[in-house]
């Protein structure tokens, strides 16, 4: 197991440090440069790479992955028929669906003939994969645009229906819904 | 495919079973041969199996039971569990050979009476580090092995974890926090 | 080891809170003044049973699983992990879902690679290096993020093929990223390689003989930095990999510094190899399927089946055995670091403590990988 | 009587003039790093986050002030003060200015003008590293202790080349007194260069510098606070102002380095060429702010090469600094040392 020796053979201006050194030198001072200037530009985001976070936000995906919410049709009836395929194919087991039979009167709240009564997701256990949004056959569950995540107690980390909703009608109104289902499958939202 | 003749002409009368799939060998022998066969793959120049991949323990007290199981499903008598024909455990090791880049699998089947194999260390070093997680896994103890300890789970505990009659959400250890 | 009396010298707690621990790993080392005289890694703090939870999962809720096995290149161990079900059903992938997983793996291992140059760099004390790496690594996150949504636990592909083609902004951000990519390598070399400071620290330290690497089952960028000219995607060519041109850089001491210029030129390598696979996407039909015919609920026949990818770390591999359920009987998974882990004390014994931190950094050891 | 009051207001000054630098530095380390590295650093604090210094002194302060239960409590109290005090005591011989005459009375821009000035601060240099031993024998952590031995180790190799450096210049200037040496300065060396000791002493100059970086314990010789492999090395244990002590040590450490260089090797306050006492006059109150300003811009470029070549090399191992130290940096020490009398001599028989 003896380890092999090996030999160090260095050029005269490698071993000597300090040429090696000052070319190193001469680099990061160049970036100093570039930045030193750079901060003195107006606005938050002056140094190119660094979003100063709660001024100025990065431009995320239209398909990012965070915070679910519910989908409602063009006609704002909910789509979930609370069949729990979500909940089956959850990795993480963290969606509860309660289904329900829609009540006479109700139908203009409802797309289906059921619905779900409870849905619960817990934000602790998601892993955020999108497995939920992918096998659902309604496309009635969205991972959507919001990525602040932290809450102060665990009770809010439950997200139920009401705040699933309420994800999807803050989406709706600044714009953020997923593009290709908008496209896709309710080629009517293009006029709105 | 030559690797299967060569090796099924090598390890004449140790050999159990050979089988082929997705062009993966797979050879099992007894477990009391396990390291002649291995030293045989090892030193052979013809085939030269000198890259320990891994060593896999499995635990086939269930295998091919649930298909039973399911066709059961419907009656709701409570079935005896199946006693499997053949030892519950099997170490497997995946070889390689780098001058002929060829894999192959080798079986070991080790029974519930005799939780014992032999270690492979002298002939890899590799083999350090995976016989341990086997022990530790399904507690199948490797003769000759210079330390065999737990490896993932804690020194004090005491159940193998990746046995089928382990449950997914443990039984409940808490560890205890010994301070020198 | 045995025949030294470990009494005799310090016992030297590192991990597995340790600012120069990859995680949480832990070693005891005894030390005679600064020389590390034996070490004993300890493994298992970030054991997450994968195994276990493998069992009671079905082959596609696995996916998000291995993600966070090594979570510097999540894509690499999908698209292994995909292989591996794809080849136990026997199912070929279409051409154009081939050359999607190429491109995001290699895009995948120059992250990795970026990761594990600046952390070495971190380790031995120059910071600088590190944030022209990781600034371009986020450029490639945005690619993955504009690809699937997620940036770091990508959840990439499906059994069978890919989930979306390659988004359309992908030309741009490619023909934007690649520049950088060059310069950000460049500057880390120019600050680092010829620096002597930077050599002494690293040429000679924890050298391997590729007998020894190949005894411990070294695999990858630790292995072929001992001189030995293996890689996955040249010996056992996956998808397209063998009608691309692309060279395996081969170190020869196996020391910290051939570790380090080897995973540098591969970044390059793997520039290369993406831009190849662009070209070759790009004369695809748009309307190529992504995905091959898989039945919905994955059912794959019974038997056992090992397969393997070169993660940037090493050979990952993925031994299932299946029992014709929709649920794997058994998965073993093979983690690069796992192998090369376990030689650390051979690595080490007779170094310093500062070469300890600059070979673990070096081996690139993962602890989610490492203890599943 | 007012030579006291003249002292002390000296003393206050050059204090919280130390003090002050040491704060701003910390925000010019920072902020300095962060523009190397492509990003913006502390920038909410203040202008461009130039407050930041106070808001870490409050955090440092408000914090909890723990001893650990194993430690030495005498030790582990006593050494942040004794880091402290060598640091701070050693600028009291730089001279920081040349002279203003009130009434003439004639006010010397240094504290003291001791005669031994240079061994006033080798003597101080070395007692830096007590701070350091007794804080990490105190703390009874082995990371500590093993940062205290590197420090110790360290400090002690590198006085050598150190004081054999300076001693170079002490031979070309042919005085003790730093006042004296900053005085002879002035002027130009060979017609061209100015009279600065840089340029009589070119290789005692770099053999100086890199002694300087070991002695302050900066990157690349930060060994004793490697936090990648030692944690924090001698501080570890410590916490709220002790801490800050420590941390604050090392910047007023590095100021006063700062300020040896000029006043060997930069002319101190003197410009290249120009003789300012001339056209400002000698002695007066605009002439003796000049010259400390200038002084100031030297020492300030020198600050500012302490944060550029740590956010550059990477870090020596402890092994290859010790080989550093004796096996190149003396022997080049002791060959500059002899080539210095060799030249002083053949000057002497020449000229004399």
């Amino acid at each position: 197991m003896a380890k092999p020796v090996v030999e160090k053979k260095y050029s005269f201006l490698d071993s000597i440090y300090l040429f090696e050194i000052l070319k190193g030198m001469v680099l990061t001072m160049r970036h100093f440069m570039f930045n030193f200037f750079a901060s003195f530009r107006p606005g938050p985001h002056t140094i190119p790479t660094t979003w100063q976070y709660p001024e100025d936000r990065r431009e995320i995906s239209p398909i990012f992955r965070g915070e679910h919410m519910l989908m409602l049709d063009e006609q704002g009836r909910e789509l979930c028929v609370g069949c729990g395929m979500c909940a089956k194919i959850c990795p993480a087991k963290c969606i509860t669906v309660e289904m329900a039979k829609v009540k006479e009167g109700e139908e203009s709240k409802y797309a289906g003939k059921t619905h779900c009564k409870n849905f619960n997701i817990d934000l602790l256990r998601c892993i955020f994969c999108g497995f939920c949004e992918e096998t659902c056959p309604k496309s009635a569950i969205e991972l959507g645009q919001g990525y602040e995540l932290s809450r102060f107690t665990k009770e809010e980390c439950q997200l139920g229906k009401e705040r699933l909703l309420k994800n999807y009608h803050w989406a709706k109104k600044n714009n953020k819904l997923k593009p290709k289902k908008v496209e896709a499958e309710q080629p009517k939202d293009k006029k709105e | 495919m030559e690797i299967k003749g060569v090796a099924e002409k090598l390890l004449a009368g140790y050999i159990v079973n050979i089988s082929e799939r997705c062009n993966d060998i797979i050879i099992e022998v007894d477990s009391r041969n396990i390291l002649k066969c291995l030293t045989i793959l090892k030193n052979n120049e013809n085939i030269a199996f000198d890259f320990l991949v891994d060593v896999v323990g499995v635990d086939n007290s269930q295998y091919l039971l649930k298909k039973d199981k399911a066709k059961k499903g419907e009656e709701p008598a409570v079935e005896a569990p199946k006693a499997p024909a053949l030892p519950r455990y099997e170490v497997v090791y995946l070889l390689l050979s780098l001058q002929h880049n060829k894999r192959l699998i080798v079986k070991a089947r080790v029974s519930e009476d005799n939780m014992t194999i032999d270690t492979v260390t002298s002939l890899w070093k590799a083999a350090n580090w995976p016989e341990r997680e086997v022990y530790d896994m399904y507690g199948i103890k490797f003769n000759g092995h210079p330390d065999m300890r737990r490896l993932l789970m804690w020194d004090e505990f005491k159940d193998y974890p990746l046995r089928k009659d382990y449950p997914l959400e443990g039984k409940g250890e808490k560890r205890a926090l010994i301070y020198e | 080891m045995n025949n030294i009396n470990l009494d005799e010298y310090i016992k030297v707690n590192i991990g597995p809170s340790h600012p120069a621990m990859h995680g949480t790993l832990r070693v005891i080392a005894w030390t005679d003044g600064e020389t590390v005289m034996h070490c004993d890694p300890e493994i298992g703090y970030l054991h997450r049973g994968v195994e276990k939870l493998g069992e009671s999962f079905t082959y596609h809720q696995f996916i998000p699983l291995t993600d966070r096995m090594n979570y510097c290149s999540a894509i690499n161990s999908n698209v292994a992990y995909e292989a591996a079900v794809e080849k136990l059903m026997g199912v070929e992938i279409p051409l154009k879902a081939q050359l999607i997983r190429t491109i995001m793996c290699e895009l995948a291992r120059i992250a990795d690679h970026q990761v594990c140059v600046g952390i070495l760099g971190v380790d031995l004390g120059a910071f600088t290096p590190f944030f022209y790496l990781i600034i371009q690594r986020e450029e490639i996150y945005e690619i993955f993020e504009w690809y699937n949504g997620a940036r770091l636990t990508n959840t990439f592909g499906r059994i069978g093929g890919v989930e979306n083609d390659l988004p359309a902004d992908f030309d741009a951000r490619w023909k934007e990223l690649k520049p950088n990519l060059f310069k950000s390598i460049d500057e880390t070399d120019k600050l680092l390689t010829h620096n002597r400071i930077w050599m002494d620290r690293t040429i000679g330290v924890s050298a391997f003989s590729p007998e020894d690497a190949l005894n411990w089952g070294f695999t990858g960028p630790c292995l072929r930095a001992c001189g030995v000219k293996r890689d996955l995607r040249k010996d056992e060519p996956y998808y397209q990999y063998a009608n691309f041109k692309f060279d395996v850089p081969v170190g020869k001491n196996g020391d910290v510094f051939d570790r380090y210029m080897i995973r540098m030129q591969e970044m390059h390598e793997s520039i290369k190899i993406i831009d190849q696979a662009y070209e070759m996407y790009k004369q695809l039909p748009p309307d190529a399927p992504l995905m091959a015919k898989v039945p919905k609920i994955i059912k794959p026949p019974v038997g056992e089946v090992y397969s393997s990818h070169e993660t940037p770390n090493g050979e990952l591999g993925f031994y299932i055995k299946s029992d014709g359920t929709d649920k794997p009987y058994r998965i073993k998974v093979r983690p690069p670091c796992y192998m090369i882990y376990q030689a650390f004390p051979e690595l080490v014994q007779g170094e310093m403590i500062a070469d300890l931190v600059a070979c673990l950094s070096s081996l690139n050891v993962i602890a989610g990988e490492l203890d599943r | 009587m007012i030579d006291l009051i003249i002292a002390l207001i000296k003393v206050v000054g050059i204090w919280s003039f130390t003090l002050g630098v040491a704060a701003v530095m910390t925000w010019v380390e920072r902020r300095g790093a962060a523009l190397i590295q492509d990003r913006p650093g502390p920038n909410r604090a203040g202008l461009f986050g130039i407050l930041q210094p106070v808001c870490d002194g409050i955090k440092l302060f408000t914090k909890e002030n723990i001893v650990p239960e194993k430690a030495d409590k005498v030790l582990f109290n006593l050494g942040p003060i004794m880091f402290a005090i060598p640091a701070f005591s050693a600028f009291a011989v730089i001279p920081f200015g040349d002279r203003i005459i009130i009434g003439g009375k004639e006010i010397l821009l240094q504290i003291s003008n001791i005669d031994i000035g240079f061994l006033y601060i080798v003597a101080l240099g070395s007692l830096a590293v007590y701070g350091v031993i007794i804080g990490g024998w105190g703390s009874n952590n082995k990371y500590s202790i093993l940062g205290g031995l590197r420090s110790t180790a360290q400090l002690i190799s590198y006085e050598v080349p150190w004081g054999l450096a300076l001693l170079g210049v002490v031979l070309v200037y042919g005085t003790f007194n730093l006042r004296e040496i900053a005085l002879a300065q002035q002027g130009t060396f060979l017609g061209i260069l100015p009279n600065w000791g840089v340029f009589h002493q070119p290789l005692g100059f770099i053999l100086f510098m890199v002694a300087a970086y070991a002695e302050a314990n900066r990157v690349p010789f930060d060994l004793p606070e490697a936090e990648s492999e030692i944690v924090s090395g001698y501080h570890t244990e410590y916490g709220s102002m002790k801490l800050g002590v420590y941390l604050f040590g090392e910047y007023v450490n590095i100021t006063t380095l700062s300020a040896l260089t000029v006043t060997f090797y930069f002319g101190s306050w003197h410009l290249p060429y120009i003789n300012m006492a001339s056209f400002l006059g000698d002695g007066t109150i605009i002439y003796g702010i000049a010259s400390f300003l200038i002084f100031c811009l030297k020492v300030s470029f020198f600050l500012w090469l302490f944060v550029w070549v740590r956010w550059t090399v990477p870090r020596f191992r402890y092994d290859q600094v010790m080989k550093l130290g004796w096996k190149s940096l003396i022997p080049l020490a002791l060959f500059n040392l002899f080539i210095t009398t060799l030249f002083i001599q053949i000057k002497y028989y020449i000229g004399g």
